[in-house]
């Protein structure tokens, strides 16, 4: 028996108009499909890695989710309540913005920088908590205790900083608010390997000993690994696969899924014989709703591909994959 | 603290790095010493005719001569800075506000904010800038306040361009997201984190108007719409002195104009040398 | 759209120069033959009697039109030609007659006068000319007004060459009135054959010449230059012997004195004081300078209102101005000092020297005798003729601050200017009024009369002044205008809505190889006369 | 095409709003145009007389109408200083106003182009400095008064050039109109001293525009340059070992160029601006010099013929700028 | 492995310094390394590491505060630190190509592709207009870019960013040079099309047997990829050694952080372990002569000596005193 969601997100779509309407016939304009008929769970305490190549949707999805912008349909309920239905523009005062926070890809641009450590830790406890002065201290200084942040940082400015302890001063804004839900947005891209590591660490002691749920953006599939519970994958805004990470990585389903694991470097230096995935990903514009999006990429699509999109499909291990001709493997 | 120590450690820099700037700050010094002091430093009543020595050349007594009515020019010129220089700030100070604010609106919120603030500054754009300030100072009346109106006008799609640009460029970073999660509703995002960001940018820019602005006081003083004589005023002063300089009293004209020019030059090299502290690869 | 506007209307305003450029069949006129005039503005229109026709427009009238008859000629003391109010000669008249009764003249026409058109000149053109005068509004009516020419029955086209002029009453203006540049005679038949319908021909008249004076237009940019030719037709006078006139609008004076002092320009008009001083100091330039009749610099006080309706106030500020200092530093001496005269006025020449002179004593015991206290006023002037007004503004400023007056410098631009002296309410105001016909009469009637003409700039009202005035216009005898000119000379000065500064001069540069310079009241340049060796 | 006419359309809002904005200014200047043109001894009713032939005795609204209405019709109304039609005023003097600022900002250019290139080429060096105070210096000096010094050097002083009589001195004729240009015009028509004429009478004023505008465009050459020659594709250029001619004009000068045209576009409405100063100092018969005498006049339709005519330029002149940026710039071309 | 003495680049002591306004940056110290021909050497290093400096130094590209200080790169017999200007810029694109990161920024912008490509023909390969146009086109073709003839006249912005890479190598090839250095050619593409670009390099390399730098911070991708590795650290090369020796036996106590720190396809997080510290500053004045010292695990003593590198086993250089 599965305890309710945290997050239920049901046939989320974001659509962008790209120039103007046209003058001339009345045509719409043409629309970025940047996330189309999304629709996952995340469980209390689970972590939910997010992956897929540039221009796949994950990163709009993040701010969809984080309640960054509004989608263009769809629901999101988080813990039972349909946020949709507050715009974006207001849910910034509203009592559960504290309850999902979102660290940004890049430390270092994602802070004022006008802010010291502190105030950028101290923005959003003051605002959204209604902390002040000693109050306020001792959270910013718990917060930053938690995330190994030294007391001599505080009065630093983000360009005084390490990449390191930017990013940490990142979570550590995040998590000052004790958020239920938390939303990594590539937390780790810009960083160095031997530092990557301590990042990643932290943000796996922060989940069990505050309790929060993630949602783990991220490109680099070695560290979705390591970190994800569950990985829903994306191409061209469409999620292709779900399902626990090890299984996912170990026997991708998919065929994007497979070439895409296949094309990560190894240590080991041994190269995967899976062909490669040559060509380029379609045009997001205006795809044709009857066509799976990788057809053209994909090594073995067939006509069928072109005429009917796969839908996700349940496999055993509540596994999940979008296409026709997946099968148990 | 620290936060002020390392600016100032960078401005200690340029400023020795780059003579010029350091050239600039000293004549600006030197300005603001005129504006604030011009009256009790003057040698000579400024208002003051005798026209037993008018037109007399620079002199140990008359550095930079005398006029048609024998005031001295020096203590004219002197005086006046703190017109000018006032007419010009007071200006900027105007168009800062406005220009900036409905700049950063309008970067910010886009949309009809935009469109409307855009519409407004093509407008303006599309007048020939100095027949519309002559044109507002002469449908209003050339009083001072007008004339401060009329340049901050005419300066206002500059500072909507500028305030714009840097707003639009950070409408969407990282840290406008992260003062939205922290629970900073759009107001307070823009007024909040985006303005004080482009703050430098916009006290560079006013630097580098203020020579402009003094410039166009000038110019509408010498189109006969400025102040009211016998105020002494740079430009008023160079349209006196300009019939003069072909009969050969050419220190009637000269020393105003010059001393207008180095004021101009002076805040347009301290803007550059500002932009360098603010931002040393911006440089344009 | 653009394009084609561009290509139509350009020709228009240049007059098709270009053509008349290349068909010009005798040898082109030599450099000696062309004289090379800088003003600061040109002519508006071509028709002195249209509305809105600005002061070079007279000169227009003045070369390219003829009038019956013009002033005579005569020598100032220093040799400069002037003219003489009171004599007239032959221009289009080859003689004229006063009727017995003295209520009409009759005007016999040149036999060989011709139109540009080559057209015989008649006396239905003179009527026509006339008719159009009295009848266009505006300041050609008013002009012709002053001298009494009001309607058009008084124009009679007798026979082809005979024209007479009926009187409207006895008036001394009328006479000298059609010498000035409004009743020129135009070709009548060119201008309605061209009018469109209308029956002055405006538009027409206004672009094009249609008259046979000694020049024509040979180009006409407006706000750039005009360029006159001679007409080689014409017999009206002596051959001009300047073959071409180029006449440039320069805006700026000190453009104009460079001009002439390094050889340049042949002739400069309008410098300020300044130059025509150096200038004639110098001694490479001549410089001509005519007291202008009737003229004076002045500063008038509005006599209607609080403060300065208090005579010992204004008194007081009569004897605070400081003369001397204006004449030297705003003036540099070029003109005719009004002040240090003395009463009972002895002469009735004018103008004269009003009885007061810089006497900060005299006018500070006035002041307290006056009884105001200290108070803050606006002075006026037009920003056009700021080059004088200013510094004598300044220098007025600085003087009356001694006597307890704050004056507040307002400076007018020239459109301005007019609206605000008729509304009457300028404090102080400084200015200059010239009238065309030289009589005390005449300048009184415009800047003291109780009709309170707009150059009333004091809005003085006296009857007892008026009556006087009145008198003077139509006197009788010569005794009882002497006596009436007197009585209101006195008033003026004791009353002194205006302080009189000086009566200026009117002042031409030339260079030395050109003569012939002529000074009519209009102060437009002659070409007939002026020659280049 | 169709972009460009969207563009046209697009900047018709601001054409309406000059129009308006410039009627109610010339309404509210203060004096009276019909007391002005009345002459000095206008009775009051002579000056009615005037006004109602003026149409200024009407409502507000009713005059805006008639204004629009006529406007519609190619008519701009009636000069009272120069007693012409505006349209024929503004097309005379047009070309006179265009040669200038064209003139003047060429010199620009052809200085400031090069110098901001060897700045940015030699950063922090002497050219660097010397480009950079010579440039704020040319900013910084009044028009009126670089005008007048120009004028007192080169022609009072050492006669180098002639008076600043306009556009030809007083004994040439200006050649057959094709173009208003005189330079082009006489060349066409082959007159080689009237080209001579109108070249020296150009070089003062132009100098003193080309002064001021030389800042904006070598500040904006220097730091697009220095942009773009920190560009990485700079180094894949040089890396690729291409010349250094090659790299400098091939690839950085084309791409700085891009910010430099839309600045030109800045420059030459400023200039156009600028001109109002500097043709009342050399008596030149352009547009900028007719606006001022006509605003100190009080003569309404001239101003708002002329403020007209710059909106109208300043619309093509982006259109231009437009397109000169499309052939220029792939991106735009074929983007969006 | 390719035999010794055949190789196309050997470079040797070089150092850089750069000069700041807050002091002398000491990028490079003693970089020595070789390439053999057809062989592909990594660079392999964290970020401020100076493995892009050693890249620069090399063809004369540092920027103006950057100078090399000593050293010489023997390059098929030109030494390249010491060749003027002019040699260097006809060794640059012909007998050394160059791909940079970041593929479309290193592109001009407003320059069909094709055009960039017949540029450096024309410099190089001493070709006209026209032949050099097609030769363009032939290069796009051997890259792997689909109709090639059509897309020469594209420009960056119309191509993905794996395109753009390949246009960057069609470029940096089309000299046939004898080395290529390739400054972290993947980063910021997408690992599916990251791994075709390295394909194009691996088989343009086998086939001109042109010798290959390939600078990278990615081990995985240095570990696929090379023969050999150089692990940089701070301006000093710590490790050189071929690769599954350096990864089967890592000496250096940075590289076997590094290698601690890389997450596999296999392990979990409590595998994996930080380097601790951070790099030093290099404008400190008192640099310790092993720059990891002050953050190494197995300092001892003789740390404090002056660095030498030793040849542990044949082709195996460690620069430490206490290697593991």
């Amino acid at each position: 028996m599965e305890h309710p969601p945290l997050l239920d997100v049901a046939e989320l779509c974001k659509r962008f108009p790209i120039g103007r309407r046209s003058w001339r016939k009345g045509t719409p304009a043409p629309m970025v499909h940047a996330v189309d008929d999304v629709s996952l769970v995340v469980q209390r305490g689970e972590t939910l890695g997010l992956v897929g190549e540039s221009g796949c949707g994950k990163s709009t999805l993040a701010r969809l989710l984080a309640r960054l912008s509004d989608a263009t349909e769809g629901s999101i309920r988080f813990a039972g309540r349909e946020l949709t239905e507050l715009p974006a523009s207001k849910f910034a005062r509203d009592p559960d913005r504290a309850r999902i926070q979102i660290v940004f890809q890049d430390a270092g641009e994602s802070i004022n920088p006008r802010f010291t450590a502190y105030d950028a830790i101290a923005d959003a406890l003051h605002h959204l908590k209604g902390f002040s002065g000693s109050a306020l201290r001792a959270q910013v200084d718990e917060a930053a205790e938690l995330c190994g942040l030294p007391l001599a940082l505080w009065e630093r400015f983000p360009h005084q900083l390490s990449g390191g302890q930017r990013a940490r001063v990142g979570i550590a804004r995040a998590i000052a608010l004790r958020p239920e839900l938390l939303i990594l947005d590539e937390p780790t891209a810009a960083l160095d390997v031997s530092v990557q590591v301590t990042i990643l660490k932290l943000l796996e002691r922060l989940k069990t000993q505050l309790g929060i749920s993630y949602i783990f953006v991220s490109h680099d599939l070695n560290v979705v690994r390591l970190l994800c519970d569950r990985v829903v994958v994306m191409y061209l805004g469409r999620i292709v696969e779900v399902g626990p990470a090890q299984a996912v990585f170990d026997a991708p389903l998919h065929p994007y899924t497979r070439g895409l694991v296949a094309a990560v470097p190894r240590l080991d230096g041994v190269r995967s014989a899976t062909p490669r995935l040559s060509g380029d990903p379609r045009s997001p514009i205006d795809p044709d709703p009857n066509a799976c999006r990788f057809h053209g990429r994909c090594p073995i699509g067939t006509d069928r591909c072109t005429a009917a999109m796969p839908a996700l499909r349940s496999f055993p291990d509540r596994r999940e994959v979008a296409c026709h001709f997946a099968v148990e493997g | 603290m620290k936060g002020l120590a390392a600016p100032l450690r960078h401005a200690r820099f340029v400023v020795t790095e780059n003579p010029v700037t350091g050239f600039a700050l000293a004549l600006f010094i030197l300005f603001i010493v005129a504006a604030v002091f011009g009256p009790s430093l003057a040698p000579h009543d400024p208002l003051a005719s005798n026209t037993a020595q008018a037109l007399q050349p620079p002199s140990g007594q008359y550095w930079f001569g005398t006029d048609q009515l024998g005031r001295d020019i020096f203590s004219r010129a002197l005086v006046a800075a703190r017109l000018d220089i006032g007419i010009a700030a007071a200006s900027v100070a105007l168009v800062f506000a406005m220009g900036g604010f409905a700049g950063l609106a309008s970067g910010f919120f886009g949309g009809w904010t935009d469109a409307l603030v855009g519409r407004l500054s093509d407008t303006i754009m599309a007048f020939p800038l100095f027949v519309l300030a002559m044109a507002i100072v002469a449908a209003l009346g050339n009083t001072v306040p007008n004339i401060v109106l009329a340049t901050a006008i005419i300066n206002f799609p500059l500072y909507v361009r500028v305030a714009r640009a840097e707003t639009t460029t950070r409408r969407d970073a990282g840290f406008v997201d992260a003062a939205r999660v922290a629970g900073h509703r759009d107001m307070g995002v823009l007024l909040g984190q985006v303005m004080p960001n482009i703050m430098p940018l916009m006290v560079v820019q006013m630097s580098l108007t203020m020579g402009y602005a003094i410039l166009n006081a000038a110019g509408l003083s010498f189109i006969g719409l400025g102040v009211r004589p016998p105020t002494p005023e740079w430009g008023i002063m160079v349209a006196e002195g300009a019939s003069f300089i072909v009969s050969g009293e050419w220190w009637v004209a000269l020393f105003p104009g010059a001393t207008l020019m180095v004021a101009v030059f002076c805040f347009n090299l301290l803007g550059d040398g500002l932009r360098d502290i603010v931002d040393p690869r911006r440089r344009t | 759209m653009k394009r084609r506007t561009f290509l139509t209307a350009l020709p228009g305003a240049a007059l098709a120069a270009p053509a008349l450029r290349k068909a010009a069949a005798q040898p082109a006129p030599t450099r000696t033959e062309t004289l090379l005039l800088v003003q600061e503005y040109g002519p508006n229109s071509l028709d002195m009697q249209g509305l809105g026709s600005s002061q070079p427009v007279n000169g227009v009238s003045l070369n390219c039109y003829d009038r019956l008859v013009r002033f005579k000629r005569k020598a100032l003391p220093d040799g400069t030609m002037s003219f003489d109010i009171n004599g007239l000669e032959p221009e289009l008249a080859e003689s004229w007659q006063i009727a017995s009764d003295g209520m009409s003249c009759t005007f016999k026409l040149r036999e060989d006068a011709r139109f540009h058109s080559k057209r015989p000149v008649t006396a239905k053109d003179v009527k026509w000319s006339l008719d159009r005068a009295v009848s266009i509004g505006g300041f050609a009516t008013t002009q012709m007004a002053a001298g009494s020419m009001e309607k058009p029955e008084q124009f009679v086209a007798v026979d082809d060459k005979t024209f007479r002029l009926d009187f409207a009453r006895r008036d001394k203006l009328t006479m000298p009135d059609m010498a000035v540049t409004i009743p020129f005679i135009f070709d009548s038949e060119t201008a309605i054959a061209n009018s469109g319908g209308d029956p002055w021909a405006k538009d027409y008249l206004k672009n094009n010449v249609a008259g046979g004076g000694a020049f024509k237009v040979e180009a006409w940019r407006p706000g750039t230059e005009t360029i006159y030719v001679r007409n080689d037709d014409w017999k009206n006078g002596p051959m001009p012997t300047l073959r071409r006139v180029i006449a440039r609008d320069i805006p700026s004076p000190s453009t104009r004195r460079a001009l002439i002092e390094r050889g340049d320009a042949d002739i400069s008009y309008g410098l300020p004081p300044k130059d025509f001083d150096d200038l004639a100091k110098g001694g490479k330039i001549n410089v001509v300078g005519v007291p202008i009749p009737n003229a004076i610099w002045y500063v008038a006080l509005n006599s209607a209102n609080p403060p300065f309706n208090n005579v010992k106030l204004r008194q007081a500020v009569a004897w605070a101005v400081p003369y001397e200092k204006i004449m030297q530093a705003a003036l540099f001496g070029r003109g005719k000092p009004m002040w240090g005269g003395s009463l009972p006025v002895t002469s009735i020449a004018w103008p004269q020297p009003f009885p007061y002179e810089t006497n900060i004593d005299k006018a500070k015991a006035l002041m307290a005798e006056s009884g105001v206290a200290p108070f803050s006023t606006t002075l006026l002037f037009d920003a056009g003729s700021g080059t004088i007004a200013e510094p004598m503004a300044v220098l007025v400023k600085e003087s009356l601050a001694q006597i307890g007056i704050t004056v507040e410098i307002s400076k007018i631009p020239g459109a301005n200017f007019r609206g605000e002296l008729n509304k009457k309410t300028a404090p102080m105001v400084i200015n200059r009024f010239g009238g065309w016909l030289d009589w005390p009469d005449y300048f009184f009637f415009w800047n003291y009369h109780g009709r309170n003409s707009i150059f009333n700039v004091a809005s003085y009202q006296n009857p007892g002044m008026d009556k006087l005035i009145d008198a003077a216009r139509f006197a009788e005898t010569p005794a009882d205008y002497a006596a009436s000119v007197k009585g209101f000379l006195e008033y003026g000065m004791q009353e002194v809505p205006m302080i009189p500064i000086c009566q200026p001069l009117h002042d031409v540069a030339m260079q030395k190889n050109i003569g012939g310079y002529q000074f009519w009241p209009c102060r437009e340049p002659d070409f007939r006369f002026l020659t280049k060796a | 095409m169709a972009g460009l006419l969207l563009r046209l359309a697009g900047s018709l809002p601001a054409l309406a709003a000059v129009i308006v904005v410039t009627f109610v200014l010339t309404r509210v200047l203060p004096g009276d145009a019909a007391t002005y043109f009345a002459g000095p001894t206008a009775s009051a009713e002579s000056i009615a007389q005037i006004k109602a032939m003026l149409g200024l005795d009407r409502p507000l609204p009713e005059q805006f109408w008639n204004y629009i209405v006529a406007l519609f019709h190619g008519n701009l109304g009636m000069s009272l200083t120069t007693g012409q039609p505006v349209l024929t005023d503004l097309a005379a003097r047009l070309p006179a106003s265009a040669e200038l600022t064209l003139c003047g900002l060429f010199v620009a250019i052809g200085i400031a182009v090069p110098l901001g290139i060897a700045a940015a080429v030699r950063q922090g060096k002497m050219v660097d400095h010397v480009c950079r105070v010579l440039v704020t210096a040319g900013v910084s000096l009044p028009v009126f008064f670089t005008g007048l010094l120009l004028v007192y050097v080169f022609y009072f002083r050492l006669s180098w050039l002639p008076a600043p009589l306009g556009r030809l001195d007083a004994f040439a004729s200006p050649p057959p109109t094709v173009t208003g240009f005189f330079l082009i015009d006489a060349a066409i028509a082959g007159e080689w001293e009237t080209w001579r004429s109108a070249a020296a009478q150009l070089i003062l004023p132009a100098a003193t525009l080309g002064l001021f505008a030389l800042a904006p465009i070598a500040r904006i050459t220097r730091a697009s340059m220095l942009a773009v020659l920190g560009a990485e594709f700079i180094r894949t250029a040089r890396a690729s070992g291409l010349s250094g001619v090659t790299v400098i004009i091939t690839y950085a000068l084309r791409n700085a160029l891009l910010p430099v045209i839309t600045t030109l576009g800045m420059v030459f409405s400023f200039l156009l601006g600028a001109n109002v100063l500097v043709e009342k100092v050399f008596a030149w018969p352009g547009i900028g010099s007719y606006a001022v005498e006509a605003l100190i006049a009080s003569d309404g339709a001239p101003v708002q013929g002329f403020v007209l005519t710059m909106a109208i330029l300043y619309v093509l002149l982006n259109l231009t700028i437009d397109m000169v940026n499309r052939a220029l710039d792939p991106r735009a071309r074929r983007g969006s | 492995m390719m035999a010794a003495g055949a190789n196309v680049l050997a470079v040797d002591g070089l150092s850089v310094a750069f000069r700041t306004r807050a002091g002398t940056v000491a990028a490079l110290d003693r970089v020595s390394f070789t390439v053999g021909k057809g062989e592909t050497l990594a660079l392999v290093g964290e970020s401020g590491s100076g493995k892009s400096v050693t890249a620069y130094a090399l063809l004369g590209l540092l920027d103006a505060a950057g100078r090399v200080t000593g050293g010489s790169a023997s390059f098929e017999g030109d030494d390249l630190l010491r060749a003027s200007p002019r040699e260097l810029a006809s060794i640059r694109g012909r007998r050394v190509g160059m791909i940079f990161q970041n593929p479309r920024a290193a592109l001009n912008p407003i320059r069909p592709i094709g055009r960039q490509i017949a540029d450096v023909l024309r410099r190089h390969a001493g070709l006209g207009p026209r032949a050099a146009k097609a030769a363009a086109v032939e290069k796009l073709r051997e890259v792997g870019i689909p109709d090639p003839a059509r897309r020469a006249a594209a420009y960056p912005f119309e191509l993905s960013g794996g395109m753009c890479q390949r246009v960057m190598i069609a470029i940096a090839v089309a000299a046939s040079p004898a080395l290529l250095i390739a400054d972290e050619p993947t980063t910021g593409l997408d690992v599916t099309t990251q791994a075709v670009a390295m394909d194009i390099m691996a088989r343009l390399a086998a086939e001109n047997g042109m010798g290959t730098i390939l600078i990278t911070h990615d081990l995985a991708l240095a570990a696929e990829r090379s023969q050999r590795i150089a692990v940089m650290h701070a301006g000093h090369i710590v490790e050189d050694a071929p690769t599954a020796e350096l990864l089967a036996h890592p000496r250096h106590p940075y590289t076997r952080g590094l290698l601690a720190a890389t997450p596999t396809a296999a392990g979990t997080l409590d595998d994996l372990h930080s380097v601790p510290g951070g790099l030093p500053d290099l404008r400190r004045a008192d640099l310790p002569p092993c720059r990891y010292a002050e953050r190494c695990e197995r300092r001892v003593p003789g740390c404090d000596d002056p660095l030498a590198w030793r040849e542990l086993t044949p082709g195996h250089l460690v620069a430490c005193w206490n290697p593991a």
